[in-house]
Order: C-alpha cells, then structure tokens, then sequence
C-alpha cells in the first residue's frame, strides 16, 4: 500500500472545514450537529491515517472503536437536547438562543 | 493508572447503576444512597490524607499519587456539599427528575476520578468526554428554557475542543507512538528531537483550554453556568468544568516544562490566554446583574490566574496552580450555593432585585464574606496563599509584568465581589428580600463546612505547602 | 493510490453535500454516505475492524438517530428561514480552502510527517484492547451509562397525573 | 530622693493633683501652686548652693540605652537658670492670686505646674534627648496655655500660630540635636563639651539647626511674630510668665550652651549672631515704639531686647556673654514686672488701650513706681539693673570691633526710652479721662510679685556685685570662660556718657513728639509713626506682611489649591481613570456577550485558527 499521509491529510482538512462551515453559518440546530458529525469523522480519519503510516494499525482501531461509542453517546445526548428545545420553544433555530447575555 | 485508586473511580459508578433499580419507586432513596457513597469515599480519601503518621513525615511517605489524592478528596467534598444541598434544595420541586440526576452526579464523580487517576492521553480524553455529557444533562435537570439554552451552547461550543484532542492524540500517535504521561517523559529524556510531540501536545492543550474556559473561547461559560440549575451550577463552576480542563491543562503544563526552550511558545500562549482571561473575566464581572452570571466571568478570571501559573511552569507556579484549583474548588462553591440559596428563599438571584440579605439570610450573607474575601486573596484565608504563591513565582520567573498585572486584578476581584456584596446583602431590603427567610439549616451545612475549610487551609497553611512540595511537587513536577 | 484517493474525494464531496442539501433528510442520508465512505477508508487501510465499526453503527445507528429526530421536527424545518446564500457561497469557499490548504497544508503535513516514529508493534486488535487500552474500556462502559442515565434525565418517564 | 528631682516631679505631681481638686473650693489650687512652686524655689536656692559651694548634683537613670540614659545635672549655669526659673514661677503664681482674666483657674495651674515642671527639666537637662523631652513638653502645654487663657476663636488661633511656628523649629531643633549627637558619637553635653565640635560639614547645620530651635524659643526674628498676637489674645500672668521669662531663660541658656559649651564657633558665626541680634533690637523696637496697646507694646520690647542677649551672647568675649547672660536675667526680671503692671492695670481699668488711659498715677501709686523702676531698667538708666547688662552687652561687642553692632544697639535704646516714655506718659500722667475716675490701687497679692521684681531691679543694679559674683561668674566659669575685666562696679567711662546722651535724645524726642501731637501722649510717636517712607513700612507691617507666619498662612491656601489640584489628578489617574476605563471595557464586554451563538462561534474558532497557526509556526517542527 502506498502511504500518502499528506494527501491523506489534504482531504481531512477539507472535511473538517466543511464541517466547521456548517456550524458557523447554519442556524438549524440540527445542522449544526451534521457539521459536528462531519468533523468527527475527520478526526476518524485522521487517527486511522496516523496510525496506518506508523504500523499502529491495531492501536489505532482500538482508538477508533472507542471513538464511535463516544461519538454515539455525544450525538445521542445532541439529538436529546434538541428535541426537548423543540418541545419547549417549538423552535430549532439556534441563532434564537440569546436569552442569556450582558 | 494507580490501581489503588480504582475504588473511587467504580464505587460511585456501581451505585449509579443502582441506583435506578434501589430508588425505582423511592424516589428520595436516591439522594440518601448518593450521599452515603459520597460521604464513605470522601472519609477514605481523608484517612488517608490527613493519617497523622502522614502529616507527621510530612506527607513523604504517601504511597499514592498526591496530586490525584488531593484532586480526589476535592472531587468527593464539593459533589458531597452539591449532593446533600441538592437532598434538601430540591424539596417537592417535581420538574427535577431524582434519579437520573444522582445517577448522572455520580457517573460524572466517577469520570472526575478516571480523569484524575489516569495517565494516559486517550483514557484522559474518554472520561472528560462521559464528564461533558453528564454535564450537559445535569444542566437541564430543572427543564428550564435558560438551562436548555447553556446546554446547548456548552455542547456546541466545547464540541471542537474534543476534535482538538482527537488530533492532537493521532499526531501523538504519529510522532510519539504512545499516549501516556510516563512514556512521554521517557521519549523527552531520550533526547531525540521532540518538535513534532510538542505540536501534538500544543493541540491536546488547545482543546483542554476550550473545556476550561479560557478567554476567547470563554463565552459557553457565564451562559452555562447562569442556565444551569442552581445546585448544578456550584458543581460545574467549583470542580466539573475545573477537573475537565484546568486539571488537564495543569498536567500538560507539567509535561510541557520538561521539553524546556522547544515548549517556550505555547507555553508563552498559554500564559498570555491566562493574563487575557483574568482581564476580560474580572472587567466583565463588574457590571453584572445577575449574581450567578457575574461568578461565573469571575470563576474566568481565576481561571486565569490557573492557566497562568501552569504557563508559567516552574515547579512553585505549578505547586501554586494546584492549589489555586483546590481553593477555587471551596469558594466558589461556597458562592453557587449561596446563589442557589438566594434563588430558593427571595426566587431571584438577580442583584437588582435583592436588596438588604444580610437580615434575613445573616449565614448566607456571612459564608459569602468569607468565600469572596478568599477568592480575592485577602489573608489569612487560603485564597491569599494560593494567590501569593503564583505572583512570587511569576515575579521569580521573570514574568513582572504578569505578576504585577495578577496583583492588581486582585484589586478589581475585590471591587466586584465588594459590588455584589454590597447589592445584595447590605443596604435596603428590597421587595423580594423582605419574604424572604434563611434557608433551612440542613443547607447551610455545607456552606458552613466549605468556610470553614477554608478559613483552616489558610490556618493550616504550612502543612498544605508540605503536602504540596513532598506528595506533588517531589513525586509528579520533577 | 487512485482507489485512496477517489474514496477521500467521495467522502469530501459526500460532506459537502451534507450540508448543502437544502433537505434535512437528505443531509442526514448524505451524512450517512460520508460515514460509509469513511468506512471504505477504513477498510483500504486494513482496519477491518473499525471499518465494520464504522459501517454499523455510524451508517447505522447514527443514521436511524438523525432520521428519527428529522421526523420529529420536520413541520418547523420549513418555516425556518435559512439563508441559502451562505450554503450557495460553500462550493466558492470550499474551493478556495482546497487551494489554500494544497500550498499551505500539504508542505506542512509533509514535514510533519518526517516526525513519523514508527511503532511496529504487530499485535492483534484483541490483545491492545485488553492489554494496552483495558482502562478505555471502563471508559466506554461510564459513557454508555451516562448516555443511559441522560436519556433517562432528558426525557423522563413523567408520571400518570401530568 | 534625689533633691535635683523636687523641681520636676513635684509641680508634675501637683498638677495632677490639681485637676483632682473640685471647682467649688475656693482659694486651694491658688494656694497649692503657690506653695509647690514656694518649694521648688527653696530647693533651687539649695541646689545653687550646692553647685556654687560644694559639688553639683547629678540624677542618672537608664533611659532607652543606645547612651539616651535621663541625666539630670546641676552645674552653675544650670542651677542658676534653675533658679531664675523656679522664681518666675512663683511670683507668678502669687500674682495670679487675684487676677481674674486668666482662663478657668483649673486650667491655668495645671498649665502652669506643668510648665514650671518641664523647664526645670529642660534647664538640668544634660543629656540631648532629655532636654528635648521637656523642651517638646513646654511646646505642648504652651499651646494649652495660649488656647485655654481666654474663651473664643483668636486665642486659639494664636496657640495655633505659637504651636506651628515652635513646632517647626522644635522640629529642627530634633534634627539638629540627632545630627551632633551622631557626630559626637554622645548624647550627654558634658561629653560633647570635653571635646567640642568644629563647625565643618555636618556639624555646622547641626549647630545652626540647634540654633534656631534656640533663638526662636527666645523669640528672636524671624520667629517672634506669635507674642505680640498672644500679647493681645490671652492672659497677662502668661505674657509675664512664658514669653518674657521662660521662653528667654531656656531660649538664650541653650544658645549659650551651644554656642560656648558644645561648638568652638568661628567667625561667620559670630557674624551671623551679632547680625541677627542687632537685626532684632532695631526692628522689633521700632515696631514697639508706635504701638498703642500696652500689652503688644511690652511684647515688642520683649523681642527687641532678645537681641541685646544674643548680640551678647554673638559676641562669643567673656564680657559679652556675661551681658548677655546678666541681661537674661535681668530682661526677665523687668519685662515680668512690666507685663505684670499691665495686667494690674487692665484688672482695674478693663482696658489696655493707651488712648483710654491716663494720669493713673494717683490712683495706683505702687503699680506706677514699680512700672517706673522697671521702665527706667529696660531703658539702661543709670542705676538699675538694665544699665548694667547693657553696658557689659555694648562693651563686649566693641571689643569685637564691630562698631555699627554698637551704634544699632545704641539706637535700640534710645528707641526703647522713647517709646516708655511713651508708655508711662499716657497711661500714669497726663490727665486722667472721666471713665477711670474711679479707679483704685490693685490687690496685694498682685503688688507683692511686682515689689519683688521691682526690688530685684533696684538691688541687681545698686548691689549688681551680688548676681555677678555668685550667679554669673560661676556660670562662666561653668562655660569654659576667662577675663580678667572686673564685670560688676559703675565706671564713668566713655558709655556712662553714651548713655546719658541717648538718655537726651529721648527725652528730646519725647517733647518734640509731644508737641507734634498737640499734646497727647500716646500719640507721641506719630512724627515716626507716620513720618513719609516709614509710614508704609508700618501699615504694612501691621498687615502682617513681614510676618513669615502670615504669609506663610496667605501662601497655604495657594499652595494647597495647587496640591488639592495635584490630588486630584493623581486621584483621577489611581481612581477614576482605571474605574472609568474599567467601566468602559466591562460595558464593552456587556454589549459583546449578546448571547448569540454565531458570534461565539466565530470567536471560538479565531481563537483556535490562531493558536493552531501561532503553535504550527514556532511551536519547533520546522
């Protein structure tokens, strides 16, 4: 296998960047967590590809393995949080949330 | 991962998982259940800490970790003080769901305890994930819109700070081979070049900074922290947020020093988040109204006096930032319950509302006087000490200006918390203040305890220092 | 190389397209594709495991997650009035990140690739994560009780009376 | 105990006592102080004795180590002064026997007692700092003195101006005292004056710090300007009291001590001393002369003649300080007498003003030839005391060769006769106006301190052997001092003559102003008063404009303008400055938190684009 860990790293940039467009310009709350989504699967990415390059292949999906559970939880928690705004501000608009400043 | 410590971590674990099938149709059981497995680690913890043979030999003959120790008995104390306030705060409110909320105090106490005893980079990273998740739900316990909306914004915002680590441990990966404290030491010993080791720990520490809360990524902080429900707020702002980031970010400060001049940089950034943060925090909190809001851009600015001693590195800054972190634990804790009382009694915590406290509510009034005269480092109480320590090591490392810039925001700590003090508990009662009443004793239990500890961390001052040299310093820094 | 890199290229575009979908639904599927392109990738650096990982329960799981909550929103995602300049605007930015990321990026991971210290410890997935990373999996033991316990906090089982 | 202690503890102890003594007992605080004082007088005659014919006592207590032990030591000079003092205090006290304007009478004694106390310790005093114990002490009770002599606002704003103006040079009297003492390596004056210090470098402020401490004490210029003021705002037993004898006494004793005792002197500073001297006679007496009160008219005097003791004592011949030191005594002993005729004068008439007065005579006999002996003293007439210092005084300083400190001193006298002249013209001849008709011849007890003083006026001059042999010989002696002239006896040398002319010239003043001013003799000195040139110098004079308090006191408001200015900003730069910009950064940040998640966002991600380009660039992978 030919390894081209920079390319490699090319492409987890831009995924991570379109991720991270979502979350600046979108105010549906669940699009926000697409964005979130994406960028962790760059950061997926990413592990595996550091650890293919280095021979921790077996390390690295320890990792990974671990990484999706977590993932599942957190995004399981975001979609909680969501429905529960929704049911009681009957809105996803995230750019609403301002009710606490100064 | 000292196996010693692996009690702390799985007994609060096993009881959550308890305890809905134990409180399944009491509900009350579940605060009683929570507490005695609080109180039973927290008189452990202690045992073991303050053994008279211990503080005889002056804590050289600790068999454990003393950093984790001291963190441990922190986390125990502050979750017991959140645990039992929360057993009588609750009262008949039916919003609060009791069993997921201690279950998910506990969980997160166990995290706190994996986070604190690990040494290892990833495992680090789980359990502040577990942390942040738990955090989120007890945010909203109270199903408030205010809650729901800090919660949302603590997800979203601290959210990059997990990628952050992500890469940070593939670049570890990548450049290091291994994750964990001890192998790092070994690798920097080794003497091969460690440039790229210092980028990935730089990313891990950038991602530890956003979960604590420093300047520009501060803004999740005053909105979690106002939206959370009123006892969750003192455990967020008094140890969650506190094990999660700053813990984290003491520990990398003290990986970072070892790489010397080649951490110079980040080390230097870290310091200048830290000035930053005390700047912004304390200058915000002077024109507050809402009490809960201005404690939490104040718990920025302490924050900040944290991350600025780690930045700074030597061993006594180090020393002085762990025990910044165990007395920013007591008063402001000691604050978020106050608030919490102030909510319950006068159903306000705004300051414009309150007016004239210190007749009705004379403990709260008093243990608040004591907290803030600590939190802006008036002697003899242990903020002071904690205070001094960082600015001679400043000064001693060079960093003058720092140092005299620290000194001064002390001054302007002591301004705003003199500004609240003066809103809220002294002059005229105002409407809501004149109903209302002190909260019931069993409440003020834990207040009184926190000043009290206080006041004998300050006391006891030499025997800190020694615990702090021969169980930290000697055996974790150097 | 080409296969990698069509795969990258598909999981690049897969998010793109995720967010530019105008339909929530069709952004959670498209999600979903990233998550099985990210799997393929998975499997062409020889991690199988992870890659069935991946397949299963990000493709999977995930996926059923998002639809669901999609369906529960799905009368207030009209009137949200999002501004569509700013996903037309994405193929503009993204384009000029892709060549600022080729003259910036690229040198940069290639000299940091030159850190690269290679492990070479051939073990079987089995043994790392009991061996080496055993405490992770108390880890994911706290998380998937914590999840529990959130759910369970966030959406309680309220009693007959409400 | 030690007798040397009787004249320091026992008025302190009676004082105390005194304020134990209820209002209503009439007569017994009167009658305690008089006998206190009686007794510190008897045991100051024991104690010269002691010092003249046997060996002089001595008091020693460890005081705070580092060689600050409390020495009492009656050597001569001391033990005269000692003697001089404990006098005063008691004609006083008996001629405050019946004298009614003197503050609440509690008051008065305590200040008193306590002011006998402390110059008895000031005059033994021989260590520095003991001394400047009781010299502190004295400027504190002054002040109570002044301020508690009558009810109202001038009395205390004089104790004020008095307090400020010895406070100051007590303040460099401290200084200078630490500085010789550092330089001797001693505190104590016997050691300092076994091995007396030059005047070079730090010493020489040393000594002119001491030495203004000294002379201000005594009232000399510039530092005279608060007893013509307590003259007017407070009580006559005072004025005869402390600015004419105690103030003198301990003033020109410390002078002495310092200019002969612990300094070899050269000659700048005698040239300075005689200037000074000089400078005091001549301006203090002119302003004397025109004066129509009779109180402020003696303090004048008081000050004027402060300059004969230091042109003495500036001298630094044998025969000029024993003038200087005779003259000492013998000021106190008339200007006492003077200020206690006016008191007598002002208990039976209710006025000290020169206009209201007149042709007294008749009707206070006494109090009018005591004022008469007492006046002829101060002006040098032939038989009296005064005559005698004086000529001591002009013999000492032509022998120095400067001889226009000789013609100033002379025209110092003849000013003096003619303005007592003036005095004793318009208030005991002349004719009496119809309010005083009805005067009468003042108490006892008021004429007995005068006959003393008076007496002592007449016996100093007639018999000046007496003081001479066994008051100023010893003293000099006591200071180091050879001469071979005969000090005491009446020669017919060529100042008898001078003096007999001045003695003319002011008489022939006397009848030319007089007849400029058709007659009224208190307005005798108008031909000077208002003559061109000087009649300004006067108004302004009597504005205060040479007067280094007031115009100090014009300046401080100035000065404190331009410091509450500078206050104000220093304020503004630690206080509202940093609040207001406090002010404006935490109402920035107010604004800023607007809760809006995008902007959260955007920061968040600034924050980490930052940090992740500032670590990828120097964080050492390049």
């Amino acid at each position: 296998m030919t390894n081209s860990f920079a390319l490699d790293w090319y492409f987890i940039t831009l995924i991570f960047t379109a991720g991270l467009y979502c979350m600046l310009v979108s105010r549906n709350l669940l699009r926000q967590l697409i964005g979130l989504e994406i960028m962790s699967k760059s950061a997926l990415l990413g592990v595996i590809s550091a650890g293919a390059l280095t021979g921790n292949l077996a390390l690295a999906q320890a990792l990974i393995i671990t990484m999706i559970v977590i993932e599942v939880v957190i995004v399981a928690a975001g979609l909680s949080l969501l429905v529960k705004n929704y049911r009681l501000t009957n809105s996803i608009d995230i750019w609403s949330l301002d009710k606490l400043r100064g | 991962m000292t196996t010693g410590l692996l009690a702390y971590l799985l007994i609060p674990l096993f009881t959550a998982v308890l305890i809905p099938f134990a409180a399944r149709t009491r509900h009350r059981l579940a605060g009683v259940l929570a507490n005695v497995t609080l109180l039973a680690g927290l008189i452990n913890v202690s045992l073991t800490l303050f053994n008279p043979a211990n503080l005889a030999s002056a804590f050289s003959g600790l068999a454990e970790n003393g950093f984790a120790l001291l963190m441990i008995f922190v986390i125990y104390l502050v979750a017991l003080c959140v645990t039992f306030f929360s057993s009588y705060f609750i009262g008949n409110d039916s919003t609060v769901n009791r069993v997921p909320y201690y279950s998910l105090i506990l969980t997160s106490v166990s995290a706190m305890c994996g986070i604190v005893t690990t040494g290892d980079f990833f495992t680090l990273y789980i359990f502040v994930e577990v942390l942040a998740v738990t955090s989120f739900a007890l945010i909203t316990s109270d199903d408030g819109a205010k809650g729901l909306e800090g919660a949302i914004k603590y997800f979203l915002l601290t959210f990059p700070a997990s990628l952050f680590i992500i890469f940070g441990i593939a670049f570890l990966m990548l450049t290091a081979g291994t994750f964990s404290f001890e192998s790092l030491k070994v690798i920097i010993a080794s003497g091969l070049p460690v440039g790229g080791v210092v980028f990935a720990v730089s990313l891990i520490l950038l991602g530890f900074l956003i979960k604590s809360g420093v300047v520009p990524f501060h803004t999740w902080t005053p909105d979690a922290y106002e939206g959370a429900y009123a006892p969750v707020s003192a455990y967020l702002a008094g140890i969650v947020t506190k094990v999660s980031g700053v813990y984290a970010v003491i520990r990398i400060s003290m990986i970072l020093r070892l790489f010397e001049i080649k951490a110079y940089h980040t080390a230097e950034v870290l310091m200048f988040l830290g000035m930053l943060s005390i700047v912004v925090g304390a200058l915000a909190a002077l024109r507050q109204n809402e009490f809960k809001r201005m404690l939490a851009f104040s718990s920025i600015s302490q924050v900040g006096y944290i991350i600025l001693a780690a930045g700074m590195g030597t061993p006594l800054a180090l020393l002085g930032a762990v025990f910044h972190l165990v007395n920013h634990a007591t008063f402001k804790t000691v604050l978020f319950l106050n608030s919490a009382s102030l909510e319950k009694s006068a159903g306000t915590s705004d300051m414009n509302k309150l007016g004239g406290m210190e007749h009705s509510m004379p403990w709260t009034s008093w243990t608040s006087i004591v907290a803030l005269l600590s939190t802006a480092g008036v002697p003899p109480l242990s903020g002071f000490w904690s205070k001094l320590i960082i600015i001679i090591a400043l000064w001693d490392g060079g960093a003058k200006i720092y140092a005299v810039t620290a000194l001064l925001f002390s001054v302007v700590t002591l301004a705003y918390f003199m500004v609240m003090q003066r809103k809220v508990f002294f002059g005229k009662p105002t409407e809501a203040s004149r109903n209302a009443r002190e909260v019931r004793p069993a409440m003020l239990v834990p207040v009184v305890g926190m000043c009290l500890l206080i006041a004998a961390l300050g006391a006891f001052f030499p025997y800190i220092y020694a615990y702090l040299v021969e169980a930290i310093a000697a055996r974790t820094i150097l | 190389m080409t296969y990698h890199t069509l795969l990258f290229i598909l999981t690049a575009a897969a998010a793109v397209a995720a967010v530019m979908m105008k339909d929530l639904l069709m952004s959670a599927l498209m999600l979903a594709l990233v998550s099985v392109g990210a799997s393929l990738i998975l499997f062409d650096f020889q991690a199988p495991w992870a890659a069935v990982f991946e397949l299963s329960v990000c493709a999977g799981l995930i996926t059923v997650l998002f639809v669901s909550a999609v369906s529960l929103i799905r009368r207030e995602e009209n009137k949200l009035e999002d501004n569509r300049m700013r996903f037309y605007a994405m193929p503009l930015v993204m384009g000029l990140a892709a060549i600022a990321a080729w003259f910036y990026a690229v040198p940069f991971f290639e000299s940091l690739e030159n850190w690269a210290r290679f492990g070479g410890r051939v073990n079987s997935l089995g043994a790392v994560l009991w061996d080496i990373r055993r405490f992770d999996l108390l880890g994911q033991i706290s998380i998937l009780a914590a999840g529990v316990f959130v759910i369970n906090s966030i959406f309680p089982r309220r009693k007959k009376q409400k | 105990m030690n007798p040397i202690l009787i004249p320091v503890i026992l008025p302190l102890a009676s004082a105390l006592l005194l304020l134990l003594v209820s209002e209503r007992i009439k007569h017994l605080r009167e009658l305690l102080t008089i006998a206190v004082t009686g007794a510190c007088f008897v045991s100051a005659v024991s104690i010269l004795n002691q010092a003249l014919f046997g060996t002089g006592m001595e008091f020693t207590a460890d005081w705070a180590g580092y060689g600050l032990s409390f020495t009492l030591k009656a050597d001569r000079l001391s033990s005269f002064l000692l003697l001089a003092v404990s006098l005063f205090s008691f004609v006083i006290s008996v001629y405050s026997f019946s004298f009614g304007r003197k503050g609440r009478a509690r008051w008065f004694y305590f200040n008193l007692l306590l002011t006998a106390a402390f110059s008895a310790g000031a005059a033994l005093a021989d260590n520095l700092a003991a001394m400047l114990f009781f010299w502190e002490g004295l400027l504190i009770f002054l002040y109570t003195f002044i301020a508690l002599s009558q009810n109202g606002q001038p009395a205390r704003k004089t104790a004020m101006k008095a307090f400020l103006i010895n406070g100051v040079t007590d303040l460099c009297l401290l200084i200078g005292i630490c500085i010789t003492g550092y330089i001797a390596g001693t505190m104590s004056m016997t050691g300092i004056a076994a091995n007396k210090l030059t005047l070079d470098g730090w010493a020489a402020l040393g000594y002119a710090l001491m030495a203004i401490g000294a002379v201000s004490k005594a009232g000399a210029l510039p530092f005279h300007t608060w007893i013509p003021d307590a003259a007017l705002d407070s009580s006559a037993p005072f004025m005869a009291y402390v600015p004419a004898a105690i103030d003198k006494l301990l003033g020109i004793y410390l002078l002495t001590r310092i200019s002969v005792y612990l300094f070899a002197l050269n000659g700048f500073a005698q040239l300075a001393l005689m200037t000074l001297g000089a400078l005091t006679i001549l301006v203090a007496v002119m302003m004397a002369f025109v004066q129509n009160d009779y109180k402020r008219l003696l303090s004048y005097h008081a000050v004027s003649q402060t300059g004969y003791m230091i042109l003495g004592i500036g001298t630094l011949n044998p025969i000029g300080i024993a003038g200087g030191l005779f003259h000492m005594i013998n000021h106190a002993t008339y200007k006492s007498c003077l200020f206690m005729t006016a008191g007598a004068v002002e208990r039976q008439t209710g006025s000290n003003d020169l206009s209201k007065l007149g042709g007294l005579f008749r009707a206070m006999p006494v109090t009018a030839v005591c004022f008469i002996i007492a006046a002829a003293a101060i002006s040098g007439i032939a038989p009296l005391n005064g005559f005698f210092s004086k000529e001591l005084v002009y013999a000492g300083t032509l022998n120095t060769g400067y001889t226009w400190f000789f013609l100033a001193a002379e025209l110092g006298s003849v000013l003096t006769l003619a303005s007592f002249l003036k005095l004793g013209h318009s208030v005991f001849f002349g004719r009496r106006p119809e309010a005083l008709a009805g005067t009468r011849e003042a108490p006892f007890s008021m004429l007995l301190p005068m006959i003393i003083l008076a007496g002592i006026c007449v016996a100093f001059g007639f018999g000046a052997r007496l003081p001479v042999t066994f008051l100023i010989e010893p003293s000099l002696q006591n200071l180091g001092l050879r001469h071979e002239e005969a000090l005491a006896g009446f020669h017919f040398n060529k100042l008898f003559w001078v003096s007999i002319a001045v003695i003319l010239t002011a008489v022939v003043n006397h009848l030319f102003g007089l007849a400029a001013a058709k007659g009224r003799p208190d307005k005798s000195s108008d031909h000077i008063h208002y003559a061109p040139g000087l009649k300004e110098i006067y108004a302004m004079a009597e504005k205060g404009a040479f007067d280094p308090y007031e115009q100090l006191r014009k300046f401080v408001p100035f000065a404190a303008g331009l410091l509450y200015k500078a206050d104000r900003f220093f304020d503004y730069l630690t206080d509202t400055l940093p609040s207001s910009a406090a002010g404006v950064f935490s109402k920035a940040s107010q604004r800023f938190h607007t809760g809006s998640y995008p902007l959260y966002m955007a920061l968040t991600i600034a924050g980490f684009v930052f940090y992740i380009l500032f670590t990828a660039t120097y964080g050492g992978i390049k």
